[in-house]
């Protein structure tokens, strides 16, 4: 084997051996579990950054192993893949430094840190599937991964949650893996290509394909926490904060979204997928959810159920951006895959650092939360207004390419949603921020567990993930024109999407 | 064969057939169980015994006609004991025999 | 050979279909019992009577053979009744009936 | 069961009289063929030594001339009472007068008992029910007929089988 | 005459067996069913069929009906005495409806059947000389077919080993059976000629009806009766010796396939030594067999105190 | 047939017996380590012939010396050499589970016996599957069952003796209604060679096949367990020892399906399109009617025997999908291997847990989840084979099973099979669900054997394993023996 099939296989050892050996670490042994997972996050990391620069110097990563006759694991590290790699591989870091700081003292850490780094592995292998079957391989993994995340806690109400986790994502592969199958009983195996490979077959097979391509969109759809399958999202808030962060920005509703770019431009191609009409419905069905979801987000106190249905909307952006016919779109919607991860994640932090330090579950309880925890304020604040779009965050930057990319495609429904959506997420973030900082602090907190002490508000570990997230948002903001930004990135993919897709 | 074996045989055989068809009554009229037993070990083993003599009388060798008249004793000393047993077991168990005076039913 | 083997093996079988009356009725465990005790008894009969009723040779001593065993081994299934299965309490029961 | 056969040389003549007997038994058996003696003479030896287990020899032996007499007289009444019974069973009506009875026993304990029992059993009109002590139950199938002459009559009849050893 | 004795064994045969089935007394069924043993050994008879004749005669009149006597004993302590739960109308009337379709495909079946086209008979006939026995049953069972017969030994003694996992713990002792003189003469006159008739019926199969199942049938009846008579107590547990006699015959028969293994094929005999390496299986097999046969009886006697 | 040091095939056969004879005659304690030994040479034996097979072909044992149709012959080949292994290696990881199991739950009738029943029902299996003789497939098929309904029966209580005579019945009458098959088949053909048959009856058929085949087909069907001969499965499989219900759940069972397939493939391929929408139908309602009631079940184990009724449902689902292109067939070959695997790994967990928690019911689950949760694990690893998620063997069998579906445009199938992993989902979360709950105060948890946890483990990683590595399977299965 050489080292360009090597690479990608070592990418997930990364994360899952060191997970593996969590797993057979008895609870006490914290030093050598802290030290195993900083571990693989920074080979990670350090494999992420070898990547990169191999395949931006032409190189092509990739691995294949034969399980059927006719059937192929296949790991390639593309530029598309290598984009979600390195936003899962940065995230996880930060992540496994937030829950090493959040659990400190809790049962199940082993547990916990194994189907963790187990979710990671997932993830990159969602990210770097070569083909449909790699795909669903990784995707039904991450699944299962994530359940027992979800229910951690082993309370009836995270049993509940699960459960529902479960039933969604579960019927979801189901449909999915029907697809795929139907598919693989047409044109055989094949791997993602530039441009699709499903254009081969002749016009008789056009209404089985509209099939299959609603089998596998619905499929994905759940995990992407499409409007009407995004039912188990709100409800799996029930899960640590660092799960939900999982959940939200790095594996799981991004490994929905993420599908379905792969299905768009590599399976179907977008050229093709346009041809059958397959597009407009999803970019419908995309705001219909990105304006159900900013609507749904307005009435909830619950401060994590807000942030859920702000990713139902917030995930959509990414659909919306793969269904908008044209190179513009497409660029927003990529960036937007990276930007929408790191600007959740950042919330999801300083919901957990409320909760953990304060007590605090509900928007009605942040009263002048602002003024006890500074930092992590100033963080959701980043956060938060990122969401909005406001000028400066990541956010404005995905926003701008979309709203382009809606014009250039002709959809000005898509615009004027894209602006009420917009709003609506002023309207649900603001009025946070504007408690946060302006009234009063409540005599006492609902819950005070960490006491400030000096100016350090809560643990450090439970800190600076969160501010290093919210100084990414600004950054990526700020140097989006950079050659090293997601955006240049996106432009580089979309580049070839529409340049050797075209016939 | 010798004609007179066989008259001899088929009659030996018929008689056996008679002694069968009484024991067989006998079982079906006879009121108790010890009486049934009566006919189970007298004419049901005779009408047996008739039935190997006449068979034997007409065996091809004198080794046969042996081994069949062998089956013989053996029957006897099965239903024999076997009649024993089920009588002791009735009698220990109070089973009385219905009694008659010499023409009752 | 006296050509009446056939037929009194036939006359023995109705003996035996007659007896099974016996079995029916009872009325006791050991009516019943009788009935299967005469079957082994008849069937020696039978058994021998088919061996001469024809067929070869070879067939006949095997009859024979089967005959001699039923008649050794005839003992054992009527000692077993008296001794195992009939118990007082099934006589009461059946009395009861 | 072997070491009976060496150790007690009284019984030689009872194991050479049951050698004989089974050596005959299996010649009738293989029904006077000649290839069998291999398996013949084990299954000689396995079965006298089950006799000799079963029914050590003692010391009193068997009259040849006494069987023969017992043999003829069972046959006889044997004949006489398969008859009685068919004769009773077929009758329009049955004539039966049926009763169960304790009679003594002078025969000694022991062997010549069972075969009084067995043998009244195959008899007319008796059969063995139980033997309790000196006595012997006997269910008779008529009680008018002489049934006390009968058993000495029997009993007589056995006696002859056995004669006593000098 | 032959056409009507058949006809009214058959119909005899299917009277028993509904009977046997049908009755709601135990005994009754019992009963019925030791009688419907004995008119398939006449059956067997009728069909040409000495060696199952004789197998059937042996078991059925020996042991089978010995056995569920002596279950009825312990059945009776349990369960309500002499009776069966009555089957309803309904299935009654399924079963005889699936019976009836079934023989009547069978019958068309068979009527339908066009010859066949391989005579197995003649093969069997024409490698008669290797087989090293003059009888075909027992070639068929012993040498061509000597396989399914070694799989068959393993069975019975799976079906002792499945008894013995069944049975309850048992006491230590078991009570003494009284000695009853009349039964004890019998077994003393009897066993002795049992066994010669088992030898005997060993000797015969080389040539004729007979072997080693039947001589064992023959053998453990005996046990059964010794038992019976008071003279061989009841087995309390399979101790080391016992289990050796039990599973002699099926590691002798085993051990013999090994090393003609070893030689060449799974139980290929050399056709020079084929008769005595058949005689020695059957031997053995007498043995074991006769043994978990007669412990099928005596392993469960006397636990429960005979009445 | 090239000569070889040693064959492979006899061996197979007369290992087990061996070892069987010389438990019963040594007792259970030297009897654990001999049935090791031999179950170690006889997975031996297995890759032997398994390597065998790939160099040289399918291979053939004439039992005695004589060829088919006069003598009984022994054929290898790929599918029997599948099942050969998943047999060998399921039962050696059980016998070392059985032995640690024994000492821990005391030397009770199961211990004493399970050593020779075992080696018995081994033999059975082995012989069953390199059988080429229906007669003797017969003989074999008895042997198989009586050793499984003693080693129910060996359980001991009241409710086991009860189940296991059902067993006993069922198996029974199956066992004639198969005899009389035979029996038929003979009578018109004269012979009991499935090489010597398949010809003859590809040249002519009689009503005598198509009864014969139905007879055949009604007796297998009622010892596999398909539904509605299910009902006698749940008792004997729940009630049992976990050692005994794993290997009757994930081998046993399989036997009979094996008879099925291997005949449809053979003798009764001309009729075989007639009887096989009918087995994917019943198939496909024992799917329904076992998961549903697993759904329902309280008590753990019976919940696994119920799912063994449902994932037996799914290798019936093969027959009405049986084609040239062999999908099917991989299909079914690989759900019944990784359902034997995975199932073997259940019950073993299952045990476990019911040793830790002293109890058989899901109630009394909460809690294990930090307690065993290594086992825990390798339950759930195994569910996830059941649910026919990846990686995993079961997903492997899902997918062909549903290609070949889509292929041959049987829609209904392709979505039962979807449905069915989808409810196998729901029963085996159940019990997760229980698993993750908070244990109440009270609860006391017993300590449990290491050695148990880790075959039940070492079963289920390789249930995933399979479904990463599938090739060797497909590969050996296409060797097809060529008479």
């Amino acid at each position: 084997m050489t080292l360009n099939e090597t690479l990608p296989l070592t990418l997930l050892t990364s994360s899952l051996l060191p997970g593996l050996v969590i797993f057979a670490l008895p609870e006490s042994s914290i030093s050598l579990r802290t030290a195993l997972n900083l571990f693989g996050a920074l080979a990670k990391l350090a494999l992420v950054g070898v990547l990169l620069a191999g395949v931006q110097a032409g190189e092509s990563y990739g691995f294949r192993y034969a399980v059927l006759p006719g059937i192929e694991l296949v790991l390639k590290a593309d530029a598309l893949a290598l984009l979600f790699v390195t936003l899962s591989a940065v995230l996880w870091l930060f992540t496994t430094v937030y829950a090493i700081g959040y659990l400190e003292g809790s049962p199940h850490r082993s547990r916990f840190f194994g189907f963790f780094s187990l979710c990671v592995t997932a993830t990159t292998g969602v990210a770097m599937a070569g083909n449909l079957f790699s795909f669903f391989v990784f995707y039904e993994l991450l699944t299962l991964a994530t359940y027992p995340l979800v229910v951690h806690r082993g309370t009836a109400a995270a049993m509940r949650g699960g459960t529902i986790y479960l039933t969604y994502t579960l019927i979801g592969g189901a449909l999915l893996l029907t697809g795929i199958v139907w598919l693989y009983s047409l044109i055989g195996q094949s791997e993602f290509t530039h441009g699709g490979v499903v254009s081969t077959l002749g016009p008789e097979y056009a209404r089985q394909l509209q099939i299959i391509f609603f089998l596998l969109i619905a499929g994905l759809g759940v995990k992407a926490a499409l409007v009407p399958l995004h039912g188990w999202l709100p409800q799996a808030m029930v899960a640590p904060a660092p799960v939900s962060a999982l959940l939200h920005a790095v594996a799981v509703v991004k490994a929905g979204a993420f599908g379905i770019v792969r299905i768009v431009y590599e399976v179907y191609g977008v050229e093709f997928a346009q041809l059958l009409n397959l597009l407009t419905p999803l970019a419908v069905t995309a705001t219909i959810t990105i304006i159900w979801g900013s609507f749904r987000a307005l009435f909830q106190d619950d401060l994590k159920k807000r942030l859920a249905y702000s990713t139902v909307s917030q995930v959509s952006y990414i659909v919306l951006g793969v269904a908008l016919f044209g190179p513009i779109g497409t660029i927003g919607g990529l960036v937007h895959l990276v930007h929408q991860g790191i600007m959740k994640i950042t919330l999801f932090f300083c919901a957990g650092n409320y909760a953990e330090t304060l007590g605090i579950h509900k928007v009605s309880e942040m009263n002048g939360v602002g003024r006890r925890m500074p930092l992590s304020t100033l963080a959701f604040s980043i956060g938060a207004l990122g969401m909005i779009g406001a000028p400066l965050t990541a956010g404005a930057i995905s926003k701008t390419w979309l709203i382009n990319g809606a014009t250039a495609a002709g959809m000005d429904w898509a615009v004027w949603a894209l602006w009420i959506s917009s709003l609506l997420n002023a309207a649900y973030f603001l009025p946070i921020l504007w408690r946060a900082w302006m009234k009063p602090l409540p005599a006492t907190w609902p819950h005070e567990h960490i006491l400030a002490h000096k100016r350090r508000e809560t643990s450090w570990l439970l800190l600076l993930p969160p501010l290093g997230t919210a100084s990414a948002v600004l950054i990526v903001g700020l140097f989006a024109d950079a050659a090293w930004s997601p955006l240049a990135w996106a432009q580089f993919i979309a580049e070839r999407e529409y340049l050797q897709g075209a016939p | 064969m010798n004609v007179a074996i066989e008259l001899l045989s088929a009659a030996l055989l018929l008689v056996g057939a008679t002694f069968y068809l009484a024991g067989t009554v006998g079982l079906l009229r006879f009121p108790d169980v010890y009486a049934r037993l009566h006919t189970l070990t007298k004419a049901d083993n005779l009408g047996l015994g008739f039935i190997i003599l006449g068979l034997a009388v007409q065996a091809d060798s004198l080794m046969m006609a042996c081994k069949l008249l062998l089956i013989w004793p053996l029957v006897l000393m099965a239903s024999a004991t076997v009649s024993y047993s089920i009588a002791r077991r009735a009698d220990e168990m109070g089973i009385a025999p219905i009694s008659g005076d010499g023409d009752s039913a | 050979m006296t050509g009446l083997e056939g037929p009194l093996a036939l006359f023995l079988l109705l003996n035996l279909l007659a007896a099974l009356i016996r079995a029916a009725r009872g009325p006791t465990l050991a009516d019943r019992m009788l009935a299967a005790l005469l079957f082994g008894n008849t069937g020696v009969g039978v058994l021998l009577l088919l061996a001469y009723a024809g067929g070869t040779l070879p067939l006949n001593t095997a009859l024979v053979d089967v005959a001699l065993v039923l008649a050794l081994l005839a003992a054992v299934t009527g000692v077993a009744f008296a001794k195992r299965a009939w118990g007082r309490e099934e006589e009461k029961h059946e009395r009861s009936d | 069961m072997i070491k009976i056969v060496y150790t007690d040389l009284r019984h030689i003549r009872s194991v050479l009289w049951r050698s004989v007997l089974f050596t005959a038994l299996w010649w009738v058996l293989v029904e006077g063929r000649t290839d069998g003696w291999g398996m013949g003479g084990i299954s000689v030896i396995l079965s006298l030594a089950a006799s000799l287990y079963l029914m050590p020899p003692t010391k009193v032996s068997f009259s040849s001339l006494g069987c023969a007499v017992f043999f003829s007289f069972f046959l006889i009444q044997s004949v006489k009472g398969g008859f009685q019974v068919a004769i009773m069973a077929l009758r329009p009506r049955l004539k039966l007068a049926p009763v169960i009875m304790d009679l003594p026993i002078t025969l000694p304990p022991g062997m010549a008992r069972v075969v009084l029992a067995n043998t009244l059993s195959l008899l007319p009109g008796t059969l063995s029910v139980r033997i309790h002590g000196d006595q012997l139950r006997l269910h008779i199938l008529n009680r008018h007929l002489p049934i006390m002459q009968e058993l000495r009559a029997t009993e007589a009849a056995i006696a002859h089988i056995w004669k006593k050893t000098p | 005459m032959s056409l009507i004795f058949d006809t009214l064994l058959v119909a005899t045969l299917l009277w028993s067996a509904w009977r046997s089935l049908a009755t709601s007394d135990l005994v009754h069924a019992v009963v019925m069913f030791i009688v419907f043993g004995l008119l398939m050994s006449l059956a067997w008879a009728r069909l040409g069929a000495p060696d199952i004749a004789l197998a059937e005669a042996a078991i059925g009149a020996g042991l089978t009906g010995a056995l569920l006597l002596d279950a009825l004993r312990v059945s009776n302590q349990t369960a309500q005495p002499g009776s069966l739960a009555k089957i309803p109308a309904l299935q009654r009337m399924a079963v005889l409806l699936i019976s009836t379709v079934l023989a009547i495909g069978l019958i068309i079946a068979v009527l339908y059947a066009p010859l066949p086209s391989i005579q197995l008979p003649s093969m069997v006939e024409a490698n008669m000389a290797q087989s090293g026995v003059t009888h075909t049953v027992t070639a068929v069972l012993l040498n061509f077919r000597g396989y399914d017969t070694l799989l068959e030994v393993a069975v019975l003694l799976l079906a002792l080993l499945g008894m013995l996992a069944v049975a309850p713990a048992r006491p230590v002792s078991v009570s003494h059976v009284p000695i009853d003189p009349v039964l004890a003469t019998l077994a003393r006159l009897l066993v002795p000629l049992m066994i010669l008739t088992a030898c005997y019926l060993l000797w015969a199969g080389d040539h004729r009806p007979g072997g080693a199942f039947q001589a064992a049938a023959v053998l453990a009846a005996a046990g059964v009766l010794l038992h019976l008579a008071g003279l061989l107590q009841a087995w309390i547990r399979p101790g080391q010796l016992l289990r050796l006699g039990l599973s002699a015959g099926f590691v002798l028969f085993l051990s013999l396939a090994a090393i003609l293994l070893t030689e060449g094929a799974l139980l290929r005999y050399p056709p020079v030594w084929a008769g005595a390496l058949i005689l020695l299986i059957e031997a053995g097999l007498t043995l074991s067999l006769s043994l978990i046969l007669a412990g099928l009886f005596l392993l469960l006697s006397g636990r429960r105190g005979v009445p | 047939m090239t000569e070889h040091l040693i064959d492979p095939i006899p061996w197979l056969i007369v290992l087990p017996l061996a070892w069987a004879a010389a438990t019963f005659l040594l007792g259970p304690r030297r009897g654990a380590r001999l049935a090791i030994a031999g179950l170690g040479g006889q997975l031996l034996l297995a890759l032997l012939l398994a390597a065998q097979l790939l160099t040289e072909g399918a291979q053939l044992h004439a039992v005695g010396g004589w060829d088919a149709p006069l003598g009984i012959e022994l054929v290898a080949d790929g599918l029997s050499v599948v099942m050969l292994l998943l047999t060998q290696s399921v039962t050696l990881s059980l016998a070392i589970y059985a032995r640690a199991y024994f000492a821990q739950t005391g030397q009770g009738a199961a211990a004493i016996w399970f050593w020779p029943l075992t080696g018995f029902l081994l033999a059975g299996m082995n012989a069953l599957l390199l059988s080429a003789d229906l007669f003797n497939l017969y003989v074999t098929l008895e042997l198989v069952s009586l050793a499984a309904v003693a080693l129910v029966a060996a359980g001991g209580g009241r409710a086991q003796v009860t189940a296991a005579l059902h067993y006993l019945l069922v198996s029974l009458a199956a066992s004639g209604t198969y005899l009389v098959g035979v029996a038929l088949i003979y009578g018109v053909y004269g012979s009991v060679s499935i090489a010597t048959l398949t010809p003859l009856v590809q040249a002519s058929t009689s009503p005598a096949i198509w009864l014969a085949a139905g007879l055949m087909a009604l007796g297998l069907m009622a010892k596999s367990a398909l539904f509605p001969f299910h009902f006698w499965l749940p008792p004997a499989h729940g009630g049992a020892p976990a050692p005994v219900s794993a290997l009757l759940s994930a081998l046993v069972v399989k036997a009979a399906f094996y008879l099925v397939l291997r005949l449809t493939l053979t003798v009764f391929a001309p009729l075989a399109e007639a009887g096989a929408d009918l087995l994917g139908l019943l198939g496909a309602v024992a799917i329904l009617w076992g998961s549903w009631q697993a759904l329902r079940a309280t008590h753990l184990k019976t919940l696994v025997a119920w799912s063994t009724v449902a994932q037996l449902g799914y290798l019936f689902l093969i027959f009405p999908l049986l084609a040239p292109d062999g999908l099917a067939l991989q299909a079914g070959t690989m759900q019944a291997v990784a359902h034997g695997l995975a199932k073997a790994a259940m019950f073993t967990a299952v045990g476990v847990l019911v040793l830790s928690t002293g109890r058989d019911t899901l109630d009394g689950l909460a809690g294990v989840a930090g307690r065993v949760p290594l086992t825990l694990f390798a339950f759930a690893l195994s569910g996830v084979t059941l649910m026919g998620l990846p990686p995993s063997g079961g997903f492997l069998a899902k997918w062909l099973l549903i290609d070949a579906a889509l292929r041959q445009g049987k829609w209904g199938w392709a979505a039962l099979v979807i449905i069915g992993g989808l409810l196998a989902a729901a029963y085996v979360f159940r019990v997760l669900r229980q698993a993750f709950l908070l244990a109440p105060e009270t609860v006391r948890f017993h300590s449990v054997p290491r050695s148990l946890e880790w075959v039940a483990f070492g079963l289920a990683v390789a249930s995933i394993l399979l479904g990463l590595r599938g090739m060797e399977l497909i590969r050996l299965l296409g060797i097809e023996f060529a008479p």
